[in-house]
């Protein structure tokens, strides 16, 4: 999943000062299991924001929408009857959602309530952690079903390096060192000697390096 | 000019401030009538949304009132009320309403005069805040629908 | 959504060369909505892989399974009794899923089947754009819901660069110039003098350069 | 050792191969019995399970009919299918299957004889390639089973 936090309410809030009705969307994908940008957190980020402006002599109409997704272009159709008269968008969704909005409603302010930050899981009940760095070529069975590319500080490919201590990580003693992990599962599977296979550089080409990425599938693809 | 009779929303936990609630009536105790008790099944089943709610309809004050810590019938829905809590006031405080408007407590279920003495603490804390600053334009109305009827 | 595509065939055949009875696991999250990794992806995987390996006079006993998501630890817990004398787990998830899968079966042999690329949407059905480049702290309430971070290739604050061309960036001639989708658009809304605002450098400790990255909502924590 | 009965499995779409079958019955044109017609809404919903399934089943080659381009009741499905069996036969090519031993047809409703010609054709081609490997070591189940009831 996407992991996004909320921006603080005053930055949000700023955002749409100068606006009397504003509509709020959230999204019931990544951003409702991370808990930031679901049904409840729209509602209450809502109901924050009126009594805000209330308090402020400036009163706002916001009103709400939770779509089952925003980066896909049916699911924020249904907002079309519900835009028409908004001053602006305040989108909860991922970086990808907001986008979506300001492109389908084009003459229509929209803004970003959350700060999109990694994508990964949850370790506990509201703790989530980042898991993968979207390299574009995933080397997860080479390395033990651990990923060094993003769980690597370093992002080394034969690790680990000199600053790996105690199993932890020099850049902060919160981080597991990534390659600790891999050489420990490795050899509890008794597939240490695939670590012995040097790996050569990356081709970071399959990564951000040439620019926005796009995945085609040729074979279900509507239109010739 | 009258004294101001703040209007306050009680969320109470059915195993303990609501039980409490009762005893502190069998036990014939005096309590403020300015609160309005909601039962709840768990005081772990507020939810951020609700309390802003209150708010936003017309609440001076919130409080949520639960077991003692170790004494929740599900484990540990007050220590999740608690957390809550402290978010809300949190957001209170950031837009200007204040977080010293809501508060936790804890009320077991055999102590009657707690019960009483959170309902009277509480409206003392929110008379000498003020009205809710939500309120203050429609002062009248809040009035009318005010706190003696709880 | 995450947007993720499957490897070869032959690459993920090879993982498990040595294997004879296999797991293969679906998600029904991002790699469903981008035809990568869903139910009948899953499906096809291992009817391919079984025929193959038959045919190689290796016969392979292939199984598969879908998770509601693999990036959540209550729902690969469904795996546990179907894992139990497979010999490796093939993850159809992003890399995410496979993690979770190599973290909680311990002692199986986990690989990926898919390159996780980026997070996006679809434009027409079977074509997927990169949006938003988890930078950590969104800027698209400064840049009228365009993403210059992960859709300018240089990810520039205050563009355009000199190599933007008829709307279109010097890196590729399919790639829009994003600088001047935001100018167009910030024209369309009246807001030009916002870009007049110059963008101080960004603060890329939000995004990967402090090593994985954590997100913490204490007030959903369980324990205390 | 009499001569290899491929098993072919035709998925033809009702608004044309389909009933193209019907008609090439009605003008009592011979055709090769090796192929086993599945009827189909639209050769649109061919799925790329599907056609591997059949080969896995015991097929010795597919094939799937419908109409011509421009002539598609939902108007764009036998699109569709077209790719789809374009990225099923790469599949089949990298597994080792082969793609040859799966095609994708024209077949109007009216043309009756096109219908027994592809009939003819694909069992020609099959009969070419040989049995699939996949059968050949249960060589003789698949034989029982085989073209002559289709």
């Amino acid at each position: 999943m996407i992991v996004a936090q909320q921006k603080p309410i005053n930055d949000i809030a700023q955002m749409i000062n100068d606006c009397k009705k504003v509509l709020f969307v959230g999204c019931a994908g990544c951003v409702t299991v991370c808990l930031a940008g679901g049904e409840k957190e729209t509602e209450v980020m809502a109901s924050a924001m009126r009594i805000k402006r209330t308090l402020e002599n400036n009163p706002l109409e916001a009103i709400t929408y939770t779509c089952t997704r925003q980066c896909d272009p049916e699911y924020i159709a249904s907002l079309d009857n519900v835009v028409k008269d908004v001053d602006a968008i305040v989108s909860l969704a991922c970086g990808v959602g907001v986008q979506y909005l300001a492109e389908r409603f084009k003459d229509k302010w929209v803004v970003p309530a959350l700060d999109t930050k990694f994508i990964g899981g949850s370790t506990v009940h509201g703790v989530w952690e980042e898991k993968c760095g979207l390299c574009g070529e995933c080397i997860l069975h080479r390395t033990g079903g651990i990923c060094p590319i993003i769980r690597c500080s370093k992002s080394i490919l034969n690790g680990p390096c000199g600053g790996s201590q105690y199993g932890k990580c020099e850049v902060n003693k919160d981080i597991d060192c990534a390659w600790q992990l891999i050489y420990d599962r490795m050899k509890a599977l008794g597939k240490l000697d695939k670590l012995m296979e040097i790996q050569p550089p990356k081709d970071w080409s399959k990564s951000r390096d040439g620019g926005p990425r796009k995945a085609i599938r040729e074979d279900v693809m509507i239109d010739e | 000019m009258p004294e101001f009779e703040p209007k306050i929303v009680a969320f109470c936990c059915r195993y303990c401030a609501y039980t409490a609630a009762d005893l502190a009536g069998s036990m014939r105790l005096q309590y403020s009538p300015n609160i309005r008790v909601v039962e709840m099944p768990c005081s772990g089943t507020i939810e951020h949304g609700v309390i802003l709610n209150a708010f936003e309809k017309g609440a001076d004050g919130v409080y949520i009132a639960g077991c003692n810590l170790g004494d929740c019938h599900f484990l540990k829905g007050n220590v999740r009320a608690i957390k809550r809590v402290a978010a809300v006031k949190k957001v209170l405080d950031e837009i200007g309403l204040g977080g010293d408007r809501l508060e936790f407590f804890h009320v077991p279920a055999s102590e009657g005069t707690k019960f009483a003495k959170v309902a009277n603490d509480m409206t003392e804390r929110i008379r000498q805040l003020g009205p809710s600053p939500l309120n203050k334009s429609a002062a009248g109305n809040a009035k009318k629908e005010g706190g003696q009827t709880a």
